[in-house]
């Protein structure tokens, strides 16, 4: 399963609801305001827990955002053939 | 389907997910489903300022450009003040397909994945 | 592959018409032969408790969740992690509603091919 | 100030309490501003089933009853789908009063305290 | 002055950000999804730092709670006084 | 007594219109002399980083907040803490900022007359 999320993680006790639906198989798309994630303490979660890791680079850079793992960063015009490559997608929303 | 709310910042990157999966020949997307806060994309009297994104816009071109099925969920859409008879006219745009929850199975019993964005 | 549906609440009953409009897709779902099975985490959990909604002015949406059984929707499944930071006991509005441990509900989920989240 | 959405529950509450305050003759409410979700409040054509809580009557009657200004920030409600000159016809209710932040700013200036809701 | 407190405690790190609002001389209101708080560890945030906390009785019941400290607890219908009593007011919603 | 207004923003700068929203009634404040103060807590203190908000087809609001000053609204705080919790540096794409950790800002918030939360 891909997770999709599309929140900040200071949103609606995430971090908590992250660690109940993230299993180790699972793969983790942070898109829109999910990549916040990056530079917050919950990154940890996900990163102890998801088998792969996904950053939209468009979206980390429209939001003034760094982040040095670049094997991580991928272009957003790639996204929609990753969810619908992978056989599922949870999305993270308000 | 979308449940998200054009006012949200989602809706930029929601609609330009839609538009890759209709240029991509190995991806056949079969309709989009509006529900909860989403059917506001479906309001005819939004007024975006011209300095905005134009979320309005770009439905109506996916919809014309390449005969995209928009259906909304009418009992939704009507709770949030959309209706398709209001004082004798319809303030729903033309593009969206007035629908129900019936028309989500449907498309759902077709489809070999859903997305909700 | 069969097809099946898992809808995951995570919303207090009365924040906004996520809880409500969840249910009335639930209740669709299942009235075409296609019951999906319903999650309830974090403030979701609220929604199976006994409660008096009607105070508020708003709809009594526990009584339409009566009707869940009636469109064969019968696998309900809730987070004890959820319940525990709450401290609610394993008492629900609901009969038949089984709670789970994080893995066992990651298990679950897996089964699924599509998950809607409200 | 008004800044929750109808379709919100806090509707229901917010409702009660300018009702508390209207009924209370130590207390004098000089208006009621709505702005952000909150100017969803003065849509027309929200159609709310018979069984769910009728916001719209209530802030009628509110209107009608103690004629209390209510005033809505056209700025953002246009970007919410509301006007009053939509294919020549108004989508926001008679009883409120199309405004702009200014009057916020003038109604702020004469009232001794200002509670957001 | 009075914080009314609107939403439920796992909705956008209201935990920590109350910690940053809320001062010693502060007073609680819970109220709609606010008395969500009475069931939830983030109740002893509140608890050692506002003055005064208050209940709405009704809103408690609406939602099936039951809470043991009744000298909190009021009724709805006092609420607008205490509000327009109050100097100032900060609002938590969503 | 004087009245004076603070407004407190604590979502992130896409988050719906609560940013935007915000700034356009900073700003008639101002215009009308009322110049309100400027709370930045939470998500908020990611609307005064440097960024590229255009890329996303918003609008650039940064732009318009460099009319702040114009205004007179001089006054803005940020949270030490909520930068702290998101790594963020002290450096704001707009000047005069004063960082205020927990205490400071709390006294510093006392001392309005009305207060609003976006």
């Amino acid at each position: 399963m891909l997770h999709l999320i599309r929140q900040s993680p200071y949103q609606q006790d995430i971090s908590s609801e992250l660690s109940t639906l993230i299993s180790n198989d699972d793969d983790v798309l942070l898109i829109d305001d999910g990549v916040y994630f990056c530079q917050s303490l919950h990154f940890a979660i996900i990163q102890e827990k998801a088998k792969n890791i996904l950053i939209v680079d468009e979206h980390l850079q429209a939001r003034g955002i760094t982040f040095e793992k670049a094997d991580s960063l991928l272009p957003f015009a790639q996204i929609a053939e990753i969810l619908v490559q992978s056989e599922k997608t949870l999305t993270w929303q308000l | 389907m979308i449940t998200s709310s054009p006012l949200s910042n989602l809706t930029a990157t929601s609609i330009a997910l839609v538009k890759q999966m209709l240029m991509d020949d190995n991806i056949k997307l079969i309709g989009v489903f509006f529900y909860q806060d989403g059917v506001l994309n479906a309001s005819a009297s939004l007024s975006i300022p011209a300095d905005e994104y134009q979320s309005v816009k770009q439905w109506q071109s996916i919809h014309c450009d390449y005969h995209l099925p928009l259906h909304l969920c009418i009992t939704a859409a009507e709770k949030r003040g959309l209706s398709d008879d209001w004082q004798d006219t319809s303030n729903i745009l033309p593009e969206f397909t007035v629908s129900g929850l019936g028309e989500f199975v449907s498309l759902y019993n077709s489809a070999d994945q859903l997305i909700q964005l | 592959m069969n097809k099946s549906i898992a809808i995951i609440n995570s919303k207090a009953p009365l924040n906004g018409a996520h809880a409500k409009e969840s249910l009335d897709l639930a209740l669709i779902l299942g009235s075409f032969e296609q019951a999906p099975s319903l999650f309830f985490i974090g403030d979701g959990v609220w929604q199976l408790t006994e409660q008096n909604i009607a105070m508020t002015g708003a709809k009594d949406f526990l009584k339409t969740m009566q009707a869940l059984s009636f469109y064969d929707i019968e696998n309900i499944y809730v987070c004890e992690h959820s319940l525990y930071q709450r401290n609610l006991p394993n008492n629900f509005a609901l009969d038949d509603v089984t709670v789970l441990n994080r893995t066992a509900l990651q298990n679950q989920l897996a089964k699924f091919t599509s998950v809607l989240k409200f």
